[in-house]
């Protein structure tokens, strides 16, 4: 469900309102797309894009964290003891 | 690709793979929600890697699955009166409604075309000031704020020849309907990542409280749904039943506010009919006061038609976790993608076809 | 005159490259109906295009020399829309098309038929595009086109132009024996990176809207094919052209004409970024996508590393990879490995891929 | 569904004399795209219906064996509206047209490609219908259909079916040598009534509510041929189906070859009683109205009555007749003597003649 | 064919041919004043075979060469609406207008569909009732009747989606407008057969009497005209002037009654503009008052556009008598079927057409 | 202009007002043809057609006419001394 991909903001085409739209690159590709939602992303940001709108801005430091975990597994012998957090914890 | 490419490695699976096998016991029950996720953890063979320790059933996360039959057969009435162009996503085209599908439509004389995007349409409508353009809309609340969006735009553009079938679905209440069941199996849930990008995760807080089981934010690539898998297990290997986001860098807690506000401005909760579940309170999503002039519903009034359900399909057992798809007596049999009995079989998202298509028959 | 020229462009789409000016000439009926706008059209606009003899001096049927080997016959009609699409048109799709399905089948491409049905309205301008296209593809391919039919259908009953080649070709030894003679450990080697031509064609039809368009691998494997052959000769099985259903499609006749499975390894398959990129965003798998100038080759076990060598040696096949390989017959017909475990069958897509959000 | 039904059926004219039933199956786009749909078409509608070894074990193009004498190659789309008409439809046309292309050009018919454009929503039924007429009429005249095509194409883009069928054959001496050797005395001969095909496709089409319906001539003149020549050797100059433009557009076009001018009696001309009555009605001339069946002969000097003998042995050339002769070039490059006075110049028709009133 | 192959007969027109030949002492000039004469006296060769006996020249009887182009031009912007099925003969197809013919109306998107019988439009109306089909109504009174009855078939099935482009002309008017020219040279009339099938020929008398020049009512068949111009060289020989029936097997004095009164009940006698000629006092027919609302003009009264006339074509020169199509400058040259600069060149039925095919350029 | 075409009657099909109709042949084939116009044609009779509609009936003793004048011709050696009327005179 809900297609989602993340591509790279390449150039503001319209900031303003309802209407504000930008340039998204997708692995060579690029498309206008509607921004309405996601008014604060600046140029070099990974956007989520679902059905021809941003959904979100892809954050660089939590999508570092599986990897980061998994080195850590790596390097240590005894990982499977210090469990990780597979995410951030919301009671 | 960055942010996809990463999330395929199969040696960062396989690790993965190795720790889930490690930490389970017994073999636990998910439900993965989402039927991208479905596609996703058959096509990349974490189903079968995982077969025997744990048990993933499927959830009611394809909207096109769950639209229900008689707006599907509204579509394709407007689609074959020729002052009408009737949109969607290529999802819905083969989606069989009581008389046939959008593109059995189409083949019948019937003005169908695909968009990308429901902004597309209104382009469209634009550009043809003489034909009534109608947008299907169909989807969770992930595609909620698009089409918001696009009903805001046509009245900026003061467009009266454009309008939608809303067939907006919400998740929540069906996950809830679904364990409000007193026959389901479902031990832990993997929600649905895109859906939570848009609306966050707090609504989970009450459900999670309410029926002591672990919800888990899960992405779509195999890593992402392993992370989801993993953590789920800890929680029940640890008696433990807690909301956990494991798609952190596209989920926040609060979802996208814009979007959210965007949703909420354009359409009220309501109730509605899902596919294969019949009636489910506060399960959708109607236009509000303000924006009911571009509902399809309102202006083709004359167009309505008495539903006629197909009865064989078992799609609410499937969409339940009550029955695998192969389970079903008329999987592969008299139910294939080309001659499909019910919605799971048709959608590419659907949990019929990604057994029909990835487990091979 | 605005309407005017509106309803004239908005039956078909050309995405042409050039300007049609608002008083163009265009196609008529009378030009199909074997008068002297016939001839006219004929003669000025197609003969005097892809000039040969045999062409000019055809009455009912060109009249052709004997030829010393056993013969490949072929037909495809092209029904592309939109017409132009970035990396070719439907001109040099057209010849590129049964060239290479001589090509594949072990032939030297000796002549073509051409035969255009063309919509009444259609501009004369973007008729000669087509043709000098034509033309060009069929010099580049040494065929010589000799003989030809033209038809003008009314208004509504044809969607700008279609065009069928038909093929004669001399079968040249050894000729590949084909894919019933498959068998386990032969080598699957794809010439080059799919789905450029579906995909192409798909952003420019649909208009999508996405920069730079994805160009389209349309052109002709006559050099692969003589050097792939000259260097393997008879370690070839097979050669296909993955055009419709694209590779998968493919694997899967040839699946079924050896009743073994034909297994591939996803991450060895070439795809080029572009492809990629949009192949996600729209949820499809470019092993479904068509392509027009891009071939499956089964060789013998072994062979397929050779195989890749020869093909990198010419730019149009420098991305040549070994994809998979041939196995005993197992639960499916095709396999795919993909990112973990074992083996999935790669499925028989019901249609062309549907762009899809879900 | 009544009106369902209603749309399904409006957008081409079947005229077809099978009723329909409401649920009947069509084709749709999934049938040419290469998938599962596409391969189930063609084995169990077209292969089955057109059954050969070559088209069974065809990929890209199909094996033959080698030819001994040199070759013949003609391409013919057939865009007819509606499908079927009094005396034939589409499939037999294909055949027919194609094998008489290579009949008159001096060859026997061995091998012809099929290909096939199809609108999505056509009936199943109806293409099966116009498979089997195909069929039969590739068995009368000993010809194998080796290679195949099928492409659907979205609803509007064609109206109904196309076909394309293209055709070679092994050229036997002597080969008439065509209009280029055309000398004054030398004979035309045309070998039954003319303007039946065209009549009545037009009556159909145009639902003109005549009664009865005239029949097309769509026939084979294998047999015609290969007996005239036989019986005359190289007395025959050149032979042409007279289709699109009909027997005014071949004398344009042998007279043009041949700079000399061709000269007929229109009261030597056959035509049949249905025909003479639309004619009349309509306000068009039989001599420009297509031929399906029927040809135009021109032989040396003295053999024309040799060769209305001839063809007056066969019922479908019973009515063969001397119609006129070649002359010193004149003031027109083709003439007609009516009812008085000197010969009229034939005019050249610009497009296919309209009904007219006035 | 009865009554038509025998007044064919090559024997029997010879001793007529023969007959003229014998009676004339000077090369008299006869007016054919029908365009399906001009064709006939080509076709079957007459033409040729009196070339130094008669002169025959031709009138304006071609109701599609007469046609104004503002007409014309009306029913190509018709045809390219999309709600517009325009029907009409197929002569009327390849006429220009100012910006094209019919035929390129339709090569550029519009609708438009030959019918054989103005009543078949009635027909094509009932089966479309979500079409406006408009029904071009040309010709001279011959085809008047039928376009009248269309009309009252239309009311009497009260269709409000058929309605008729008027451009009826009358023929007695044009001959008038053409003696009153001081340099014409017409010394006899053939007048036209079928018009007076349907008019009878009364109306002629008053002709006669005031410019003393014979009026033969002439057929169309070889032996009818030869009859007919016999006839007139007679009465000029004779010094005579006088109304003489040559069609009497098909023309009673006072024409058809029934079809006269249905003419006289639809239409009334109008001024017309004729194309080449201008305005003609009462050279035309319009709907009468209680048949207005069949008036395509009234219906799509948005749709005129301004005319642009052609000056280069010598059509009205030609369609006097003045000049025979030969030797107009353009005959031939820039102005053949293909590419006519004027009416006679394209109709089927124009003397220039009828030259450029029978007399061979 | 007007291009007419006789044909003979061979069967009414409705004799009423303006919408009867009768079925003519023509040298093979038939067409229902509108006889608002000429309403007192029997069948056999031979009907002038024009644009789908009956303009008149043929009237079979004056069709012989021109054929009994060019017999008379024939054979009477001083023919042209009687000479013919060519058609009926109205002054
Ligand atoms: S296999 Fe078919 S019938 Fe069974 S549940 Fe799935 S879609 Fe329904
Ligand atoms: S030849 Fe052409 S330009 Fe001259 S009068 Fe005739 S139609 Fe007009
Ligand atoms: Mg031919
Ligand atoms: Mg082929
Ligand atoms: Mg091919
Ligand atoms: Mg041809
Ligand atoms: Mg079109
Ligand atoms: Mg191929
Ligand atoms: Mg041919
Ligand atoms: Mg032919
Ligand atoms: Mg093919
Ligand atoms: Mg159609």
């Amino acid at each position: 469900m809900c297609l989602g991909i993340p591509g790279q903001l390449v150039r503001w085409v319209e900031r303003e309102g309802i209407f504000s739209q930008a340039e998204i690159e997708f692995d060579g590709v690029r498309r206008v797309v509607h921004m309405a939602c996601v008014t604060e992303a600046e140029v070099g940001d990974y956007i989520l894009v679902h059905a021809g709108i941003a959904i979100n801005r892809i954050d660089a430091r939590e999508a570092e964290r599986i990897f980061e975990t998994l080195a850590e597994w790596g390097d240590d012998e005894g990982w499977h003891e210090s469990l990780p957090e597979g995410g951030e914890h919301e009671s | 690709m960055k942010y996809l490419d990463e999330y395929r490695d199969p040696a960062a699976a396989q690790v993965l793979l190795d720790e889930i096998r490690r930490v389970s016991t017994r073999c636990w029950t998910l439900m993965e929600v989402c039927g991208g996720q479905t596609h996703s953890l058959l096509r990349h063979g974490i189903a079968a890697e995982l077969q025997g320790t744990v048990e993933l059933i499927h959830g009611p996360g394809c909207p096109v699955c769950v639209t229900d039959q008689a707006d599907i057969d509204f579509a394709c009435q407007l689609a074959k009166r020729s002052d009408v162009m009737l949109t969607s996503f290529g999802d819905m085209l083969r989606v069989p409604g009581s008389q046939g599908s959008l593109l059995d439509a189409r083949t019948r004389g019937g003005q169908v075309r695909i968009v990308y995007s429901p902004l597309d349409a209104v382009e469209l409508a634009r550009r043809q000031p003489e034909k009534q353009v109608v947008f299907f809309a169909v989807g969770f609340e992930t595609t909620a704020p698009a089409t918001a969006l696009a009903v805001k735009q046509a009245a900026q553009y003061q467009l009266d020849n454009f309008s939608l079938i809303v067939s907006h679905v919400r998740v929540q209440p069906a996950m809830e309907s679904l364990v409000e069941s007193p026959d389901h199996r479902v031990q832990a849930f993997l929600a649905a990542g895109h859906v939570c990008t848009v609306m966050g995760y707090q609504s989970y807080d009450r459900f999670v409280a309410r029926y002591q089981l672990p919800v888990i934010v899960t992405g779509f690539e195999p890593l992402d749904l392993l992370q989801g898998i993993l953590a789920g297990i800890r929680q029940l290997e640890a008696g433990e039943a807690w909301l956990e986001n494991c798609y952190s860098r596209a989920v926040q807690v609060a979802g996208n506010q814009s979007a959210r506000d965007l949703v909420q401005e354009v359409y009220q909760v309501s109730d509605c009919r899902w596919r294969g579940f019949g009636l489910i309170a506060s399960g959708g999503l109607s236009l509000r006061e303000p924006w009911l002039r571009f509902d399809a519903r309102a202006r083709f009034a004359e167009c309505g038609l008495p539903v006629i359900l197909n009865s064989a399909c078992r799609s609410f057992d499937v969409m339940t976790g009550q029955l695998k798809p192969p389970e079903c007596p008329h999987f592969g049999k008299q139910c294939t993608p080309e001659t499909p009995l019910g919605a799971p079989m048709v959608s590419s998202e659907g949990a019929c076809a990604a057994y029909f298509r990835y487990a091979g028959v | 005159m605005e309407n005017h020229q509106q309803i004239m462009t908005s039956s078909w789409q050309l995405n042409c490259p050039i300007q049609i000016p608002a008083e163009t000439d265009c196609v008529t009926l009378a030009h199909g109906e074997g008068g002297r706008l016939s001839r006219k059209l004929i003669q000025e606009r197609i003969i005097s295009v892809l000039k040969n003899e045999s062409l000019e001096t055809a009455g009912d049927a060109a009249r052709l020399p004997r030829v010393e080997g056993p013969l490949a016959l072929t037909t495809d009609s092209f029904v592309v829309s939109p017409l132009f699409f970035p990396g070719g048109d439907i001109g040099s799709l057209a010849i590129y098309g049964t060239v290479n399905d001589l090509a594949v089948s072990g032939a030297r491409p000796l002549w073509l038929t051409l035969s255009l049905i063309i919509e009444e309205g259609f501009p004369l301008l973007i008729l000669d595009r087509v043709l000098q296209s034509l033309a060009e593809a069929a010099l580049s391919t040494a065929v010589k086109i000799v003989a030809g039919d033209t038809k003008v259908v009314p208004r509504g009953t044809v969607d700008g132009l279609f065009i069928n080649t038909a093929g004669v070709g001399e079968l040249t030894e050894p000729v590949p024996p084909g894919p019933a003679c498959l068998r386990e450990g032969d080598e699957l080697v794809v010439s080059g990176p799919i789905g450029q031509h579906g995909i192409a064609v798909l952003a420019a039809r649909e208009q999508l809207q996405f920069d730079p368009l994805p160009h389209s691998d349309c052109g002709s494997l006559l050099k692969a094919v003589a050097l792939l052959r000259g260097a393997l000769g008879d370690r070839i099985c097979c050669l296909r052209d993955a055009t419709r259903g694209g590779v998968a499609a493919v694997l899967q006749e040839w699946a079924e004409s050896s009743g073994l499975t034909l297994s591939i390894d996803e991450r060895c398959v070439p795809v080029s970024s572009g492809v990629k990129g949009m192949s996600e965003l729209l949820g499809l798998d470019p092993l479904h996508i068509a392509n027009e100038g891009t071939m499956l080759i089964a060789v013998r076990q072994g062979a397929g590393p050779a195989a890749v060598s020869v093909l990198q040696t010419l730019s149009k096949t420098a991305e040549a990879r070994v994809i998979g390989s041939v196995k005993a017959r197992g639960v499916a017909a095709v396999t795919v490995k993909r990112t973990l475990g074992p083996e999935q069958p790669l499925h028989d897509p019901l249609g062309s891929p549907l762009p899809r959000i879900c």
